[in-house]
Protein backbone atom coordinates (compact mmCIF):
# COMPACT_ATOMS: atom_id res chain seq x y z
CA UNK A 1 0.00 0.00 0.00
CA UNK A 2 3.36 2.46 0.49
CA UNK A 3 4.42 2.08 -2.97
CA UNK A 4 1.03 2.83 -4.42
CA UNK A 5 1.00 6.48 -2.85
CA UNK A 6 2.55 8.65 -5.01
CA UNK A 7 -0.29 7.02 -7.16
CA UNK A 8 -3.23 8.04 -4.72
CA UNK A 9 -5.20 11.37 -4.41
CA UNK A 10 -7.45 11.50 -2.00
CA UNK A 11 -9.09 14.25 -0.95
CA UNK A 12 -12.27 15.85 0.79
CA UNK A 13 -13.00 19.87 0.06
CA UNK A 14 -15.16 21.87 1.28
CA UNK A 15 -15.27 24.13 -1.82
CA UNK A 16 -16.15 22.95 -5.80
CA UNK A 17 -14.38 20.25 -7.23
CA UNK A 18 -12.25 20.65 -10.13
CA UNK A 19 -11.95 18.03 -13.19
CA UNK A 20 -9.31 19.48 -14.37
CA UNK A 21 -7.17 18.92 -10.56
CA UNK A 22 -8.38 14.97 -10.77
CA UNK A 23 -7.52 14.64 -14.51
CA UNK A 24 -4.24 16.10 -14.46
CA UNK A 25 -3.39 14.24 -11.66
CA UNK A 26 -4.02 10.82 -13.04
CA UNK A 27 -2.54 11.65 -16.53
CA UNK A 28 0.88 10.09 -17.52
CA UNK A 29 2.28 9.08 -20.46
CA UNK A 30 2.51 4.43 -19.75
CA UNK A 31 -1.36 5.29 -19.83
CA UNK A 32 -3.63 5.27 -22.87
CA UNK A 33 -7.28 4.96 -21.56
CA UNK A 34 -8.44 7.78 -18.18
CA UNK A 35 -11.88 7.81 -17.15
CA UNK A 36 -13.85 10.22 -14.52
CA UNK A 37 -16.75 9.49 -13.15
CA UNK A 38 -18.62 12.98 -11.66
CA UNK A 39 -21.60 12.79 -9.74
CA UNK A 40 -23.89 15.88 -10.11
CA UNK A 41 -26.68 17.12 -8.08
CA UNK A 42 -29.70 16.74 -9.91
CA UNK A 43 -32.75 18.75 -9.38
CA UNK A 44 -35.62 15.81 -9.24
CA UNK A 45 -35.39 12.55 -7.04
CA UNK A 46 -37.96 10.01 -7.40
CA UNK A 47 -40.64 12.76 -8.23
CA UNK A 48 -39.42 14.90 -5.37
CA UNK A 49 -37.93 18.25 -6.34
CA UNK A 50 -34.43 18.61 -4.59
CA UNK A 51 -33.72 22.21 -3.75
CA UNK A 52 -29.76 21.38 -2.74
CA UNK A 53 -27.62 18.66 -1.08
CA UNK A 54 -26.11 18.82 2.55
CA UNK A 55 -22.59 16.88 2.39
CA UNK A 56 -21.22 15.79 6.49
CA UNK A 57 -17.91 13.35 6.17
CA UNK A 58 -15.83 11.58 9.15
CA UNK A 59 -13.15 13.28 7.56
CA UNK A 60 -10.32 11.05 9.24
CA UNK A 61 -12.57 7.53 8.72
CA UNK A 62 -13.61 8.89 5.21
CA UNK A 63 -10.14 9.25 3.91
CA UNK A 64 -9.26 6.10 5.36
CA UNK A 65 -11.83 4.28 3.43
CA UNK A 66 -11.25 6.48 0.44
CA UNK A 67 -7.57 5.01 0.30
CA UNK A 68 -8.76 1.58 0.84
CA UNK A 69 -10.93 1.57 -2.13
CA UNK A 70 -7.79 3.43 -4.09
CA UNK A 71 -5.18 0.91 -3.27
CA UNK A 72 -8.07 -2.15 -3.62
CA UNK A 73 -9.03 -0.59 -7.04
CA UNK A 74 -5.38 -0.40 -8.44
CA UNK A 75 -4.29 -4.09 -7.73
CA UNK A 76 -7.51 -5.00 -8.91
CA UNK A 77 -7.70 -3.56 -12.25
CA UNK A 78 -4.21 -2.69 -12.34
CA UNK A 79 -4.13 0.96 -12.46
CA UNK A 80 -1.55 2.96 -13.15
CA UNK A 81 -3.64 6.07 -11.09
CA UNK A 82 -6.74 7.17 -8.73
CA UNK A 83 -7.87 10.42 -7.59
CA UNK A 84 -10.65 10.71 -5.52
CA UNK A 85 -12.40 13.76 -4.52
CA UNK A 86 -15.62 14.67 -2.16
CA UNK A 87 -17.33 17.64 -1.54
CA UNK A 88 -18.70 18.25 1.71
CA UNK A 89 -21.42 21.53 2.95
CA UNK A 90 -23.90 22.78 0.99
CA UNK A 91 -24.11 21.38 -2.75
CA UNK A 92 -26.32 23.52 -5.37
CA UNK A 93 -27.79 21.86 -8.24
CA UNK A 94 -25.75 20.74 -10.93
CA UNK A 95 -22.65 21.37 -8.91
CA UNK A 96 -19.90 18.39 -8.03
CA UNK A 97 -20.32 15.97 -5.23
CA UNK A 98 -18.00 13.58 -5.96
CA UNK A 99 -15.03 13.07 -8.85
CA UNK A 100 -13.66 9.80 -9.19
CA UNK A 101 -10.66 9.79 -12.12
CA UNK A 102 -8.56 6.66 -13.18
CA UNK A 103 -5.56 5.86 -15.68
CA UNK A 104 -4.48 2.61 -17.11
CA UNK A 105 -2.86 1.22 -20.18
CA UNK A 106 -6.40 -0.53 -21.71
CA UNK A 107 -9.54 1.46 -21.77
CA UNK A 108 -11.31 -1.35 -20.23
CA UNK A 109 -9.49 -1.50 -16.76
CA UNK A 110 -9.71 2.40 -16.44
CA UNK A 111 -13.80 2.13 -16.83
CA UNK A 112 -14.46 -0.65 -14.93
CA UNK A 113 -12.05 0.76 -12.03
CA UNK A 114 -14.09 3.90 -11.84
CA UNK A 115 -17.14 2.02 -11.59
CA UNK A 116 -16.02 -0.26 -8.68
CA UNK A 117 -14.57 2.55 -7.04
CA UNK A 118 -18.09 4.71 -6.81
CA UNK A 119 -19.95 1.65 -6.16
CA UNK A 120 -17.72 1.22 -3.28
CA UNK A 121 -17.58 4.77 -1.95
CA UNK A 122 -21.44 4.44 -1.77
CA UNK A 123 -21.39 1.49 0.38
CA UNK A 124 -18.62 2.30 2.52
CA UNK A 125 -17.33 5.24 2.89
CA UNK A 126 -18.53 7.49 5.94
CA UNK A 127 -20.07 10.53 4.47
CA UNK A 128 -23.88 11.67 4.74
CA UNK A 129 -25.92 13.05 2.47
CA UNK A 130 -29.05 15.58 3.31
CA UNK A 131 -30.94 16.32 0.41
CA UNK A 132 -33.27 19.46 0.99
CA UNK A 133 -36.83 19.49 -1.02
CA UNK A 134 -39.16 22.57 -1.36
CA UNK A 135 -40.64 21.17 1.54
CA UNK A 136 -38.63 20.05 4.42
CA UNK A 137 -35.10 17.88 4.35
CA UNK A 138 -34.07 14.44 5.28
CA UNK A 139 -30.63 12.66 5.61
CA UNK A 140 -30.83 10.22 2.48
CA UNK A 141 -30.89 6.20 3.38
CA UNK A 142 -32.18 7.72 6.85
CA UNK A 143 -35.35 8.84 6.28
CA UNK A 144 -38.28 7.65 8.68
CA UNK B 1 -16.61 7.23 27.37
CA UNK B 2 -17.08 9.79 24.09
CA UNK B 3 -19.02 8.93 21.25
CA UNK B 4 -19.59 10.89 18.01
CA UNK B 5 -22.01 11.51 16.16
CA UNK B 6 -22.59 12.12 12.61
CA UNK B 7 -25.98 12.49 9.92
CA UNK B 8 -29.13 11.41 11.24
CA UNK B 9 -27.37 10.11 14.54
CA UNK B 10 -26.30 13.92 15.54
CA UNK B 11 -30.14 14.95 14.88
CA UNK B 12 -31.14 12.11 17.56
CA UNK B 13 -28.82 12.97 20.57
CA UNK B 14 -28.86 16.80 19.60
CA UNK B 15 -25.30 17.33 18.99
CA UNK B 16 -22.42 16.05 17.34
CA UNK B 17 -21.13 13.72 20.27
CA UNK B 18 -21.93 12.17 23.56
CA UNK B 19 -20.19 11.21 26.61
CA UNK B 20 -21.53 7.75 28.15
CA UNK B 21 -21.62 7.64 31.64
CA UNK B 22 -19.34 4.12 31.08
CA UNK B 23 -15.64 3.77 31.67
CA UNK B 24 -15.46 0.09 32.02
CA UNK B 25 -14.43 -2.45 28.73
CA UNK B 26 -17.64 -2.78 26.97
CA UNK B 27 -18.39 -4.31 23.58
CA UNK B 28 -19.89 -2.91 20.24
CA UNK B 29 -23.36 -4.54 20.84
CA UNK B 30 -23.28 -3.37 24.82
CA UNK B 31 -23.06 0.44 23.17
CA UNK B 32 -26.29 0.10 21.16
CA UNK B 33 -28.14 -1.26 23.43
CA UNK B 34 -27.21 1.55 26.32
CA UNK B 35 -27.53 4.12 22.61
CA UNK B 36 -31.32 2.62 22.12
CA UNK B 37 -32.59 2.50 25.62
CA UNK B 38 -31.32 6.17 26.47
CA UNK B 39 -32.23 7.86 22.76
CA UNK B 40 -35.25 5.33 21.39
CA UNK B 41 -35.31 7.21 18.22
CA UNK B 42 -32.57 4.70 17.15
CA UNK B 43 -34.55 1.47 16.79
CA UNK B 44 -36.12 3.72 13.94
CA UNK B 45 -32.37 3.16 12.34
CA UNK B 46 -31.58 0.34 13.36
CA UNK B 47 -28.66 -0.61 10.73
CA UNK B 48 -26.46 1.80 11.86
CA UNK B 49 -22.61 0.94 12.34
CA UNK B 50 -19.86 1.50 14.88
CA UNK B 51 -16.82 2.41 14.46
CA UNK B 52 -14.04 2.38 16.96
CA UNK B 53 -10.80 3.95 15.65
CA UNK B 54 -12.08 5.16 12.70
CA UNK B 55 -12.60 1.18 11.42
CA UNK B 56 -15.99 -0.31 11.21
CA UNK B 57 -16.46 -3.03 14.06
CA UNK B 58 -18.32 -5.60 14.58
CA UNK B 59 -21.10 -6.88 17.73
CA UNK B 60 -18.24 -7.84 19.58
CA UNK B 61 -15.52 -5.97 19.27
CA UNK B 62 -14.37 -4.53 22.97
CA UNK B 63 -13.80 -0.79 23.45
CA UNK B 64 -12.71 1.49 25.91
CA UNK B 65 -12.76 5.04 26.65
CA UNK B 66 -9.21 5.29 25.27
CA UNK B 67 -10.80 4.53 21.91
CA UNK B 68 -12.20 7.25 19.43
CA UNK B 69 -15.89 5.83 18.68
CA UNK B 70 -18.44 6.32 16.63
CA UNK B 71 -21.98 5.96 15.73
CA UNK B 72 -21.81 5.53 11.39
CA UNK B 73 -25.82 5.56 10.27
CA UNK B 74 -26.33 4.33 7.22
CA UNK B 75 -23.81 5.91 4.38
CA UNK B 76 -25.41 8.28 1.84
CA UNK B 77 -22.24 9.23 0.06
CA UNK B 78 -21.17 9.97 -4.08
CA UNK C 1 -32.84 10.19 -34.08
CA UNK C 2 -34.00 13.91 -35.49
CA UNK C 3 -35.57 14.24 -31.81
CA UNK C 4 -31.63 13.32 -30.24
CA UNK C 5 -29.69 15.99 -32.17
CA UNK C 6 -30.40 18.39 -29.45
CA UNK C 7 -28.93 16.29 -26.45
CA UNK C 8 -25.65 14.83 -29.15
CA UNK C 9 -22.54 16.76 -29.92
CA UNK C 10 -20.31 15.43 -32.23
CA UNK C 11 -16.86 16.74 -32.84
CA UNK C 12 -13.60 16.49 -35.09
CA UNK C 13 -11.50 18.91 -34.29
CA UNK C 14 -7.61 19.45 -35.78
CA UNK C 15 -6.28 21.02 -32.61
CA UNK C 16 -6.33 20.06 -28.89
CA UNK C 17 -9.84 18.73 -27.18
CA UNK C 18 -11.79 19.98 -24.50
CA UNK C 19 -12.93 17.64 -21.72
CA UNK C 20 -14.29 20.83 -20.27
CA UNK C 21 -16.42 21.28 -23.37
CA UNK C 22 -17.49 17.67 -23.16
CA UNK C 23 -18.76 18.04 -19.95
CA UNK C 24 -20.48 21.46 -20.30
CA UNK C 25 -22.06 19.94 -22.61
CA UNK C 26 -23.63 16.28 -20.78
CA UNK C 27 -24.28 18.23 -17.41
CA UNK C 28 -27.55 19.05 -16.67
CA UNK C 29 -30.11 19.22 -13.61
CA UNK C 30 -32.15 15.95 -14.50
CA UNK C 31 -28.75 14.15 -14.51
CA UNK C 32 -26.84 12.51 -11.08
CA UNK C 33 -24.24 11.01 -13.18
CA UNK C 34 -21.44 12.17 -15.95
CA UNK C 35 -18.97 9.82 -16.95
CA UNK C 36 -16.20 10.71 -19.25
CA UNK C 37 -13.53 8.42 -21.00
CA UNK C 38 -10.90 10.00 -22.34
CA UNK C 39 -8.22 8.42 -24.58
CA UNK C 40 -4.40 9.72 -24.44
CA UNK C 41 -1.33 8.72 -26.51
CA UNK C 42 0.93 7.20 -24.38
CA UNK C 43 5.07 6.59 -24.72
CA UNK C 44 5.00 2.76 -24.75
CA UNK C 45 2.74 0.16 -27.62
CA UNK C 46 3.73 -3.56 -26.57
CA UNK C 47 7.80 -2.05 -25.88
CA UNK C 48 7.99 0.04 -28.74
CA UNK C 49 8.86 3.42 -27.78
CA UNK C 50 5.99 5.81 -29.40
CA UNK C 51 7.03 9.65 -30.34
CA UNK C 52 3.17 10.62 -31.46
CA UNK C 53 0.41 9.77 -33.35
CA UNK C 54 -1.09 10.75 -36.85
CA UNK C 55 -5.22 10.82 -37.15
CA UNK C 56 -6.33 11.00 -40.53
CA UNK C 57 -10.28 10.41 -40.65
CA UNK C 58 -12.81 9.85 -43.55
CA UNK C 59 -14.84 13.35 -41.95
CA UNK C 60 -18.18 13.10 -43.18
CA UNK C 61 -18.83 9.58 -42.79
CA UNK C 62 -17.08 9.72 -39.43
CA UNK C 63 -19.20 12.40 -38.26
CA UNK C 64 -22.31 9.99 -39.58
CA UNK C 65 -20.97 6.44 -38.05
CA UNK C 66 -20.57 8.78 -34.88
CA UNK C 67 -24.11 10.10 -34.75
CA UNK C 68 -24.92 6.46 -35.09
CA UNK C 69 -23.38 5.21 -31.81
CA UNK C 70 -24.67 8.19 -29.98
CA UNK C 71 -28.21 7.70 -30.69
CA UNK C 72 -27.76 4.01 -30.15
CA UNK C 73 -26.21 4.59 -27.24
CA UNK C 74 -28.92 7.48 -26.01
CA UNK C 75 -31.46 4.86 -26.67
CA UNK C 76 -30.08 1.45 -25.16
CA UNK C 77 -28.80 3.83 -21.71
CA UNK C 78 -31.60 6.14 -21.24
CA UNK C 79 -29.01 8.74 -21.65
CA UNK C 80 -29.90 12.45 -21.51
CA UNK C 81 -26.69 13.62 -23.48
CA UNK C 82 -23.70 12.50 -25.10
CA UNK C 83 -20.65 14.49 -26.34
CA UNK C 84 -17.94 12.55 -28.64
CA UNK C 85 -14.99 14.65 -30.34
CA UNK C 86 -11.98 13.36 -31.69
CA UNK C 87 -8.87 14.53 -32.57
CA UNK C 88 -7.12 14.73 -36.14
CA UNK C 89 -3.71 15.29 -37.13
CA UNK C 90 -0.20 15.17 -35.09
CA UNK C 91 -1.18 14.24 -31.66
CA UNK C 92 1.75 14.09 -28.84
CA UNK C 93 2.27 12.17 -25.84
CA UNK C 94 0.08 12.29 -23.24
CA UNK C 95 -2.40 14.62 -25.14
CA UNK C 96 -6.06 13.60 -26.69
CA UNK C 97 -6.87 11.44 -29.23
CA UNK C 98 -10.71 10.95 -27.87
CA UNK C 99 -12.92 12.32 -25.42
CA UNK C 100 -16.74 10.91 -24.85
CA UNK C 101 -18.92 11.92 -22.35
CA UNK C 102 -22.30 10.94 -21.02
CA UNK C 103 -24.88 11.92 -18.89
CA UNK C 104 -28.31 9.92 -17.40
CA UNK C 105 -29.95 9.79 -14.31
CA UNK C 106 -27.77 7.65 -13.12
CA UNK C 107 -24.17 6.46 -12.90
CA UNK C 108 -24.61 2.96 -14.08
CA UNK C 109 -25.93 4.15 -17.40
CA UNK C 110 -23.37 6.43 -17.87
CA UNK C 111 -20.19 4.15 -17.49
CA UNK C 112 -21.54 1.61 -19.47
CA UNK C 113 -23.19 4.01 -22.09
CA UNK C 114 -19.44 5.40 -22.49
CA UNK C 115 -17.79 2.23 -22.67
CA UNK C 116 -20.41 0.77 -25.55
CA UNK C 117 -19.52 3.89 -27.06
CA UNK C 118 -15.35 4.28 -27.42
CA UNK C 119 -15.45 0.12 -28.18
CA UNK C 120 -18.12 0.92 -31.23
CA UNK C 121 -16.56 3.64 -31.92
CA UNK C 122 -12.88 2.20 -32.20
CA UNK C 123 -14.66 -0.98 -34.56
CA UNK C 124 -16.67 1.36 -36.73
CA UNK C 125 -15.51 4.93 -37.86
CA UNK C 126 -14.01 5.65 -39.98
CA UNK C 127 -10.77 7.49 -38.46
CA UNK C 128 -7.08 6.24 -38.86
CA UNK C 129 -4.11 6.15 -36.31
CA UNK C 130 -0.61 6.06 -37.50
CA UNK C 131 1.93 5.54 -35.19
CA UNK C 132 5.42 6.79 -35.43
CA UNK C 133 8.28 5.11 -33.77
CA UNK C 134 11.62 6.04 -32.81
CA UNK C 135 12.88 3.53 -35.82
CA UNK C 136 9.71 4.21 -38.34
CA UNK C 137 5.75 4.37 -38.85
CA UNK C 138 2.68 2.41 -39.68
CA UNK C 139 -0.87 2.44 -40.13
CA UNK C 140 -2.26 0.63 -36.93
CA UNK C 141 -4.29 -2.44 -37.68
CA UNK C 142 -2.67 -2.28 -41.46
CA UNK C 143 1.11 -3.23 -40.32
CA UNK C 144 2.13 -5.57 -42.85
CA UNK D 1 -15.10 5.82 -61.31
CA UNK D 2 -13.25 8.05 -58.32
CA UNK D 3 -12.18 6.31 -55.33
CA UNK D 4 -11.78 7.92 -51.80
CA UNK D 5 -8.47 6.53 -50.48
CA UNK D 6 -7.17 6.71 -46.44
CA UNK D 7 -4.63 5.44 -44.39
CA UNK D 8 -3.02 2.49 -45.44
CA UNK D 9 -4.72 2.16 -49.20
CA UNK D 10 -3.34 6.13 -49.90
CA UNK D 11 0.07 5.07 -49.26
CA UNK D 12 -0.52 2.21 -51.93
CA UNK D 13 -2.09 3.88 -54.39
CA UNK D 14 0.19 7.06 -53.77
CA UNK D 15 -2.75 9.38 -53.46
CA UNK D 16 -5.89 10.82 -51.50
CA UNK D 17 -8.03 9.41 -54.39
CA UNK D 18 -7.65 7.56 -57.61
CA UNK D 19 -10.13 7.50 -60.98
CA UNK D 20 -10.95 3.68 -62.18
CA UNK D 21 -11.42 3.14 -65.79
CA UNK D 22 -14.77 2.00 -64.97
CA UNK D 23 -18.12 3.62 -65.79
CA UNK D 24 -20.56 0.89 -66.04
CA UNK D 25 -22.34 -0.38 -62.70
CA UNK D 26 -20.41 -2.70 -60.98
CA UNK D 27 -20.58 -4.20 -57.73
CA UNK D 28 -18.71 -4.16 -54.69
CA UNK D 29 -17.09 -7.41 -55.22
CA UNK D 30 -15.89 -6.24 -58.77
CA UNK D 31 -14.33 -3.15 -57.87
CA UNK D 32 -12.44 -4.98 -55.39
CA UNK D 33 -11.12 -7.42 -57.72
CA UNK D 34 -9.98 -4.67 -60.15
CA UNK D 35 -8.42 -3.03 -56.84
CA UNK D 36 -6.62 -6.13 -56.43
CA UNK D 37 -5.03 -6.34 -60.00
CA UNK D 38 -3.87 -2.97 -60.01
CA UNK D 39 -2.58 -2.48 -56.72
CA UNK D 40 -1.74 -5.73 -56.00
CA UNK D 41 -0.21 -4.48 -52.52
CA UNK D 42 -3.94 -4.56 -51.62
CA UNK D 43 -3.55 -8.51 -51.60
CA UNK D 44 -1.69 -8.15 -47.75
CA UNK D 45 -4.63 -6.10 -46.20
CA UNK D 46 -8.05 -8.23 -47.40
CA UNK D 47 -9.96 -7.34 -44.54
CA UNK D 48 -10.57 -3.49 -45.72
CA UNK D 49 -14.19 -2.59 -46.37
CA UNK D 50 -16.05 -0.19 -49.35
CA UNK D 51 -18.43 2.70 -48.38
CA UNK D 52 -20.74 3.96 -50.68
CA UNK D 53 -21.94 7.17 -49.90
CA UNK D 54 -20.68 7.80 -46.56
CA UNK D 55 -22.12 4.38 -45.50
CA UNK D 56 -20.50 0.65 -44.84
CA UNK D 57 -21.24 -1.06 -47.88
CA UNK D 58 -21.26 -5.27 -48.83
CA UNK D 59 -19.75 -7.02 -51.77
CA UNK D 60 -23.13 -7.18 -53.48
CA UNK D 61 -24.06 -3.84 -53.21
CA UNK D 62 -23.89 -1.93 -56.95
CA UNK D 63 -21.70 1.50 -57.19
CA UNK D 64 -21.56 3.61 -60.17
CA UNK D 65 -19.94 6.60 -60.99
CA UNK D 66 -22.61 9.03 -59.70
CA UNK D 67 -22.12 7.79 -55.81
CA UNK D 68 -19.08 8.64 -53.48
CA UNK D 69 -17.28 5.26 -53.04
CA UNK D 70 -14.33 5.00 -50.74
CA UNK D 71 -11.71 2.38 -49.46
CA UNK D 72 -11.98 1.78 -45.72
CA UNK D 73 -8.73 0.05 -44.26
CA UNK D 74 -9.30 -1.25 -40.96
CA UNK D 75 -10.13 1.09 -38.66
CA UNK D 76 -7.95 2.76 -35.75
CA UNK D 77 -9.77 5.84 -34.43
CA UNK D 78 -10.03 6.07 -30.69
Amino acid sequence: MADNNKNIDIQILPGALSIDDCYKFVLNEKCGGINLFVGTVRRWNKGEEVTHLFFEAYVEMAIKEMKKIASAAIEQFNLEKISIHHRTGKVGLEEIAVIIATSSKHRKAAIEACEYAIDTLKKDVPIWKKEFLKDGSYWVNSRP
Amino acid sequence: MKVLCFGVAKDIVGGSEIILNKEAVITVADLKIYLNKSYPEFLKYKNYMVAVNQAYANDHATISSSDEIAIIPPVSGG
